[in-house]
């Protein structure tokens, strides 16, 4: 079936290709290759939306990246909706469906419309103005209803099945655009052998070669010449060729983010093709051939389906085949609409009629629309659209008034001149400059390396843009240096241009027939309803800024981003200021240049790929235990070990016992490592840990801390020296990376001098924590080479050696107060030493425990977690840690800046012990302490909880706390109100459990 | 003042909507004011409103060197809490929230102060212990402030995901029920047409270009681009400007200004009820009146006064949001800017007298100013007007970097351990 | 992303690779313990922030892990010069309008 | 010099259990695989050692940022100024030989903290260009070239051991990361 407004013979489709889709429940038939756009205008559909504010019905304006209009819904699936797509630009594919929006019950009866009537009262800035009362009526009432009004598309509900990827590229030139300029400019640059990347937005290459009829370059129509010499780029080893590719962002330092659409287009996607992919390319040159975009006419009702570009309609036919009427009126203020006109007239649909509000233009293809036998009215206006759901006339007027005329047409083609795209150039941080003679913003002070050319650079006609984006081209490629240009053997030769176009000038604001009768809507922006009147009222309301205009209108922020907007908008206010317009000033272009799936940005950033999941060496063994694991940082820990019908408390209590009588086998191989080597590894030391290392002996350790220089507690662990100049670091899990950072920031730029290495060994060591009464039992027997006993290897000493064949640096310590070790193994040899200790320990009646016990246990002993007992506001002696100073130091980081003098005052926050009068009371970490629990809120707190646990081994609950004076408090009774009632705690020493320390050696 | 209403409207669209009046006038500077502000955004402006209407004075100008609101004010997404762990920062952005509550009718100008909650999320232990602290400081310092489970917290915000499977489980999650949004523009517009009205002056396209001291060193006026302009009293409110102005007039600040981005989808229907912030997966969303979901990144790494920032900063946004949101993937990105934010070291604000006689300084907001507008206003007039502090921010003081008393509520965030 | 010349690897590399770290040539005492109040405040917390030229330290993470400095314009961001930890503030600025 | 404990290859009582052992992906344009575990040290010495280091090691660490040396199976990446990553695939411990050295050095033993991921074929460079912001083309990357970099939100050393032909090293508990980001972009790197 041929649909009724395909043009046989018209269009570059092979009409064969037959693609059934539908909208809005209907079906109809197109052809492969053309956009839903143009499959509908074949089949005479012109009503597809509504707009944002009035839902006023509304057609297709233009077909391209431009349009504010069309957007509606392409559903795949489900689970496969995508909102607000333009119409314009997707293309058909066999089984498209797709779905108008914002409207109810249906596009054609929308009962929000009533907002058109009630317009009046929404004019610009309306809602700053009114639904204040009462106070609660915006939240309740006002809001919910203009949320509900407004928004266009649906959201999807469900994740997305498809995937996204993305590329880093490098390129000598990156050619932005693909039009006659952009292909020029690549020919010129190719050929020089550098690497280029040419991309567009469309699916075919060519840009406004697909709809000037009159362009012929080496001897071919415009499009066919295109689409050769692309084949040839592409046929070149050093040139990437990238389609339906648009360049949304323009970074710094020639850092270009493109969007490619892969498969949006197919019906079928295979499942290995991502539905988009992200290319960041980095440019040593970038060539900007991005075109112009045709302004619509400002008149009123100028938004009634069937109003829409000239350019668009001469698109549609020249390029899909397709007449978007039987009987179109033209109106205009430049020439480039006579084409569309004599385009259509030559196809054999009526012209009823070209009104071009200039006085006396002249020039060929007025000679030629004449010759046609079409009407030509010059120094007349169209005032005034026909029609609601469909144009249906247009009624003219000369421009300085008198009698109206009133002509029936189904179409209205419009311009009124093209702007220069100068998004990516202005993105990039030029400036742009004003030409008055020619009404548009060109580029004008660069400020990257990039050169922008044809129609963007305000260059008029083919044979001028040729030339000048094959100079441009070749000079990009020699600019950017690269060693082997000219190694290509195909020798270019620049474009003939044998006969084009031309089509400069036009208008800028609002033509006569938009205002300033108050009933009059003469639409600016169309999406968001934005008016000339609108842009008048804000700059009559002190609006003098043209960002004040835009954000007091909402002009030129809608889905389109003004594209066709802005200079109008900015010319009216201009117009209503008595100013010149470039001192109204032009708003900025920021990125993305078109709307871009977040999917795209984020790549293969999703699912596993969001962030890296970091698993020990032991992982393996835990997880089919049946461990429960918590994250820290990226890092999976073991939080605790559930039996069967055990939940976390008794899990954490059966392992809290296990451990204080017998043992228990804890992962510890998180903990970040760092073996610092070099003579001078104890100066270092000295320098960056509070304590003294100096006189430390080999195959001992000691339990360190580190300051920022402000003097706050910044990590802490326990470090042995196995030899003279070696230390085997310990960090906190999560300060790793950060310790390791600090303490290379000060090797490398305060103490260079130094003669001492860090070397990251983290993941070199798997680490098994063995703690308990029976630890030594456990380990003795798998361990050869070094002597166990207590007075060979007392608590706090290293020593290397082997343990099940393999070597081991083992550490006598403890962070549960029991008597215990850390079996550092290299990594790969960490689940199968675990698995032979486990193996001895379940000789011992031993245990796994998780994070969680290993908290409880050195909670019982008063051992500070650094992030939890700490907040980064704790100095060593706010946290009782003042004998880990070294007093007799003259320098370390910190030093200083724990001697302010708000870090010396009276009254800091003090680490203290806490006990419930109530000891079966388990106090939350995070509660506040205060001293008068009778006093209104806001009450004053003196510190909160930072641990608290049930202690099994205790019998009771215990508890860390930071209280104002703390020290000074013990024995005191304090007070933590909860929602429910206030607990009774009192002020302890922070050891609950073995105060005497004899279970170190138990 | 013309009063806005329903009715005026009403009687503004008979006649085509030409009775409206200036929002706020453009006049040419005089040679000298008793208070001259540095800067036309929220604050300064506000601090200019209420130096009006509290204090009566109001022979004030309002310096901005580009248009008024078109810094930070117009670039941020909006979100407005008071859930502060520190009694000083509670007491200043409590006592912003109570001005917002009522600030449209205070200044009859709808700045659409939605309080549809601010959610905090938690994901693992240490962020439960954060944001419980935080709670429970917020209970006793009467601000509201409650604790969901994840099941609570996907009732309110239904797209949230809190399947156990995600990366970072949701793990639980605060709520503040009076935080939420407001339209940033009507913020600036309200308090210039409020100031407007009242005689101060809004002098746009008037950049300071140097600050001016009598041999005692106190301050006499400060050059511009539109010439000098004199005051025995400047503020300077110039948010990432804020150390530029200070140098001309012999300060060095304790502040660094960062690129900070933001981004907005394209318009949907309401989809998303509230605010959702998460620090350990770094997401920040709400969705507009317009129905654009309005989505925080983080800040660059460098210094920057150019507006804009990496590309790499927005994908990290993105990831952690389509994380959170995994329906979210095939929304579209459809505006995305950059601002200046002024950072201190301890991450909140100074708002004090300087040691300059007659020289005031409000800035270091850093990320999170916007929601401080109509308090920080409040107060700095108070600064400005009696030489004095108000109680509110006598603590956010310059020497607080030097003695140590820092109000550092990032660092009481602490780390992973 | 900004596109950063590492000066020990001898050639730029992409900022994913580098982390800044604060303005340079602040020096640290030699004798830390007896710095004024006011003199650390100088030294840990006053920043230039500069509108323009600004003298900053950056790590290459991510490449050979060294600090190094660079001199930068905030306003374009366009870096102006790189060169090693150690080395004195460059003289002249190739480029640089004063 | 410091000594670290030089560890003889000796047989052992427990198996060892490299993470992702024996994995591979072949797709169109490029084959991913696990590599056997090898020998590793970061070397760190200032010039003045160098030429004793690498009589010692048997391979001459090479000077010049982002180039390598390798000599009978075994490998010296530069890494930094004063860094070098020594891999050995022929069974021997760079650590031992650098342990009777008495010039200024540090040889830190990492063989268990690095696992290797070979990418192989046409489509390699595009591969590790999904995540990787280097340029990888022959002329800024040739083959031998190496360095630190980054792949998506992790650190990696690369080296291009042939034209098309890459070693990827990256933390143990980063390479399940590493490994799937390499099998996610293999499937979309001939385009």
């Amino acid at each position: 079936m041929i649909a009724t407004f395909r043009i046989p013979g018209a269009g570059r489709l092979k009409q064969a290709e037959t693609a059934r889709f539908s909208f809005d429940g209907q079906s109809y038939a197109g052809v492969e290759g053309e956009t839903l756009a143009s499959a509908l205008l074949a089949n005479g559909v012109h009503l597809v939306g509504r707009s944002f504010k009035y839902h006023r019905p509304r057609g297709f304006l233009s077909a391209g990246a431009e349009e504010p209009n069309a957007l509606v819904e392409i559903k795949r699936d489900s689970a496969r909706r995508t909102p607000n797509v333009r119409a314009t630009v997707q293309e058909l594919y066999d089984g498209l469906t797709a779905q108008s929006q914002n409207r109810w019950p249906s596009l054609a009866f929308d009962v929000s419309a009533l907002g058109d009537i009630a317009s009046p009262l929404l004019s610009a800035g309306f809602y700053y103005k009114t639904f204040m009362w009462p106070k609660s009526a915006w939240k309740n009432f006002y809001e919910p209803r203009i949320r509900a009004a407004a928004g266009l598309g649906v959201a999807p509900d469900q994740p997305d099945p498809d995937h996204y990827s993305a590329r880093f590229a490098h390129c000598d030139v990156l050619v932005l655009g693909g039009g006659a300029a952009g292909i020029a400019a690549a020919l010129a640059a190719a050929e020089t052998g550098v690497r280029v990347i040419l991309a567009d937005e469309q699916a075919d290459f060519g840009g406004s070669l697909r709809f000037e009829s009159g362009a012929r370059i080496d001897g071919q129509d415009g499009f066919a010449w295109a689409q050769g010499a692309v084949a040839a780029l592409k046929a070149m080893d050093n040139v990437r060729v990238l389609s339906r590719a648009t360049a949304f962002g323009y970074y710094a330092q020639n850092f270009v983010g493109l969007v490619e659409r892969v498969s949006d287009h197919l019906q079928s996607p295979g499942r290995e093709l991502p539905r988009e992919r992200l290319w960041q390319v980095r440019a040593k040159r970038v060539v900007l051939a991005t075109g112009a975009i045709e302004r619509h006419m400002v008149f009123a009702d100028n938004d009634r389906p069937g109003v829409m570009l000239a350019s668009a309609a001469r698109t549609y036919l020249n390029h899909f085949g397709v007449a978007v009427g039987r009987n179109v009126g033209v109106y205009t203020a430049n020439d480039s609409a006579y084409a569309a006109a004599i385009d259509l007239k030559k196809a054999g649909v009526g012209v009823a009629a070209i009104v071009d509000l200039r006085d006396h233009p002249t020039g060929s293809v007025i000679d030629e629309a004449r010759a046609l036998g079409i009407e030509v009215n010059f120094g007349r206006a169209v005032i005034r659209a026909g029609g609601k759901l469909r144009v249906s006339s247009m009624t003219v007027q000369p421009k300085n008034g008198g009698g109206e005329r009133t002509i029936p047409v189904d179409a209205i083609l419009m311009s009124a001149g093209w702007t220069p795209s100068v998004h990516l150039f202005s993105q990039s941080r030029g400036k742009v400059a004003f030409n008055d003679e020619t009404k548009r913003f060109v580029p004008g002070t660069y400020a990257q390396d990039c050169v922008s050319v044809g129609a963007c650079n305000g260059t008029d006609g083919l044979s001028a843009t040729i030339d000048e984006a094959y100079a441009a081209g070749a000079k990009a490629a020699k600019d950017a240096g690269v060693k082997n240009a000219g190694a290509n053997t195909v020798k270019g030769i620049k474009p003939k241009v044998d006969a084009s176009e031309s089509w400069s000038r036009g208008m800028l604001g609002a033509a006569p027939g938009a205002g300033p009768d108050t009933t009059v809507k003469a639409f600016v922006d169309f999406q968001n309803d934005v008016t000339a009147k609108d842009i008048r009222q804000a700059v009559h309301e002190g609006m003098r800024s043209i960002e004040h205009v835009k954000r007091f209108t909402t002009n030129g922020m809608a889905t389109d981003q003004g594209k066709t907007s802005n200079m109008h908008g900015l010319a009216i206010a201009a117009e209503t200021l008595d100013k010149p317009i470039p001192q109204v000033g032009l708003t900025t272009f920021r990125a993305p240049y078109t709307p871009v799936t977040f999917g795209s940005i984020v790549g293969h950033a999703r699912g596993p790929l969001f962030d890296p999941t970091r698993k020990t060496a032991i992982h393996p063994w835990a997880e089919p235990q049946g461990a429960v694991f918590e994250d820290v940082g990226q890092w999976k820990r073991a939080w605790y070990f559930p039996k069967a019908g055990e939940d976390m408390h008794a899990a954490v209590d059966r392992e809290c016992v296990t451990v204080r009588k017998t043992a228990g086998l804890f992962d510890a191989s998180t903990l970040g490592k760092i073996e610092v080597v070099g003579p001078d590894a104890a100066k270092f030391m000295e320098l960056l840990y509070t304590n003294p290392w100096e006189k430390l002996e080999p195959g001992r350790c000691r339990y360190g801390i580190m300051l920022r220089e402000d003097g706050f507690i910044y990590d802490d662990g326990v470090v042995g020296r196995l030899a003279a100049d070696r230390f085997h670091v310990t960090t906190t899990t999560g300060g790793a990376p950060r310790v390791m950072n600090h303490m290379e920031d000060y090797l490398q730029t305060e103490f260079p001098h130094l003669n001492v290495w860090l070397t990251s060994t983290t993941e070199q060591w798997a680490v098994i924590a063995v703690q308990g009464p029976k630890s030594r039992d456990i380990i003795a027997p798998l361990v050869e080479g070094i002597d166990m006993s207590d007075g060979a290897l007392p608590h706090m000493s290293v020593r290397e050696g082997r343990i099940c064949g393999v070597p081991t640096r083992l550490f006598r310590m403890s962070f549960t107060g029991e008597r215990g070790f850390e079996v550092n193994v290299p990594a790969d040899y960490g689940q199968a030493v675990w698995e032979a200790l486990w193996a001895e320990g379940q000789k011992h009646g031993a245990c796994a425990y998780g994070t969680e016990t290993m908290h409880v246990l050195r909670a019982e002993k008063g051992y500070i977690i650094v992030g939890q007992d700490t907040d980064g506001t704790v100095t060593p002696g706010d946290a009782g840690l003042d004998w880990a100073v070294g007093k007799k130091k003259t320098d370390f980081v910190g030093i200083r800046g724990m001697a302010r003098p708000d870090l010396v005052a009276k009254g800091r926050k003090q680490l203290v012990g806490l006990k419930t009068k109530d000891p079966k009371v388990v106090l939350e970490e995070g509660a506040q302490i205060v001293g008068d629990p009778k006093q209104a809120i806001p009450m004053t707190m003196i510190g909160h909880v930072t641990s608290s646990y049930w202690s099994e081994n205790c019998g009771r609950s215990i508890a860390l706390a930071l209280v104002t004076g703390g020290r000074g408090r013990m024995g005191e009774t304090l007070y933590v109100p909860m929602p429910n009632g206030t607990i009774e705690v009192e002020v302890t020493g922070m050891v609950f459990f073995d105060e005497k320390g004899e279970r170190l050696n138990g | 003042m013309k009063k806005y209403s329903v009715f005026a409207i009403a009687r503004e669209a008979m006649r085509g909507h030409k009775g409206w009046e200036e929002q706020w006038s453009s006049p040419e500077p005089k040679k000298e004011y008793d208070v001259i502000i540095v800067g036309a955004g929220g604050h300064g402006l506000a601090t200019a409103y209420y130096l009006a209407t509290v204090h009566g004075i109001t022979n004030v100008a309002v310096l901005e060197k580009g248009w008024l609101g078109g810094g930070n004010t117009g670039r941020n997404t909006t979100i407005i809490r008071s859930n502060y762990l520190y009694d000083e920062s509670a007491g200043i952005y409590d006592h912003a929230l109570k001005l917002w509550d009522g600030l449209s009718q205070e200044l009859n100008y709808n700045v659409m102060y939605s309080p549809r909650g601010v959610m905090m999320l938690a994901h693992n232990v240490h962020d439960i212990q954060v944001l419980k602290r935080h709670v429970h400081a917020n209970r006793l310092n009467g601000i509201d402030n409650e604790w969901l489970t994840p099941e609570a917290a996907k009732e309110f915000c239904p797209p949230l995901n809190i399947s156990r499977d995600a990366r970072y489980p949701v793990m639980g999650a605060t709520l503040q029920r009076r935080g939420g949004t407001a339209r940033h523009d009507a913020v600036a517009w309200g308090y210039a047409r409020g100031a407007s009205v009242r005689g101060v002056h809004i002098i746009q396209n008037c950049e300071v270009t140097g600050v001016k001291r009598a041999p005692n060193g106190a301050v006499m006026g400060v050059e511009t681009t539109r010439g000098f302009i004199g005051a025995k009293k400047v503020g300077v409110v110039a948010a990432g400007h804020s150390s530029v102005i200070m140098n001309m007039a012999g300060v060095r600040m304790p502040l660094e200004s960062y690129p900070l981005q933001a981004l907005v989808s394209e318009p949907v229907k309401p989809v998303f009820p509230c605010v959702v912030m998460s620090n350990t997966v770094h997401a920040y969303i709400s969705q507009s009146d317009k129905g654009e979901l309005v989505i925080g990144a983080g800040t660059d790494q460098y210094i920057s006064y150019s507006q804009t920032g990496g590309l790499h900063i927005l994908q990290h946004t993105l990831d952690a949001i389509c994380e959170m949101f995994p329906m979210f993937t095939r929304m579209k990105m459809l505006r995305s800017w950059g601002g200046i934010v002024d950072v201190t070291p301890d991450r909140s604000p100074i708002l004090a007298k300087t040691p300059v006689p007659g020289l005031y300084v409000n800035c270091g907001w850093g990320t999170g100013g916007f929601k401080a507008t109509p308090g920080s206003g409040h107060v700095f007039a108070h600064t400005i007007a009696r030489d004095d502090p108000h109680p509110i921010n006598a603590p956010f003081t310059i020497e607080r970097f030097r003695t140590g008393r820092l109000i550092d509520e990032a660092a009481a965030a602490a780390v992973a351990h | 992303m900004l596109l950063i010349r590492c000066p020990y690897c001898e050639e730029e590399r992409p900022e994913l690779e580098f982390r800044n770290a604060g303005e340079a040539h602040i020096a640290r005492s030699a004798d830390m313990a007896a710095t004024s109040d006011d003199d650390f405040e100088k030294f840990f917390f006053i920043r230039s922030n500069p509108k323009g030229i600004i003298y900053e330290r950056w790590r290459h993470m991510h490449g050979c892990a060294r600090f190094f400095n660079a001199v930068r314009d905030t306003v374009s961001d366009r870096f102006l010069l790189t060169y090693k930890a150690g080395e004195p503030k460059p003289a002249k600025l190739p480029g640089a309008a004063e | 010099m410091a000594k670290a404990v030089a560890n003889k290859i000796a047989p052992t009582l427990v198996e060892r259990r490299p993470v992702l052992a024996g994995q591979e992906l072949s797709v169109t344009g490029v084959t991913l695989a696990v590599l056997p575990t090898a020998q590793r040290i970061s070397l760190r010495a200032p010039d003045a050692s160098v030429a004793a280091l690498s009589k010692a090691l048997g391979v001459t660490l090479p000077r010049k940022p982002k180039t390598s040396t390798a000599k009978a199976g075994r490998t010296a990446l530069w890494l930094g100024p004063d860094e070098w990553l020594v891999i050995d695939e022929a069974g021997k411990d760079p650590l031992a030989d650098c342990a009777e050295l008495t010039v200024l050095h540090s040889a830190v033993g990492i063989s268990h903290r690095n696992v290797a991921i070979s990418v192989i074929g046409p489509a390699a460079a595009a591969t590790i260009n999904s995540g990787c912001p280097q340029d990888l083309s022959l002329d800024a990357f040739p083959v031998g070239a190496a360095s630190r970099t980054i792949l998506g939100k992790v650190e990696i050393v690369l080296l291009r051991t042939a034209t098309d032909a890459f070693r990827v090293e990256c933390w143990r508990s980063f390479s399940d990361y590493v490994f799937t980001f390499l099998s996610e972009a293999a499937g979309d790197a001939a385009a």
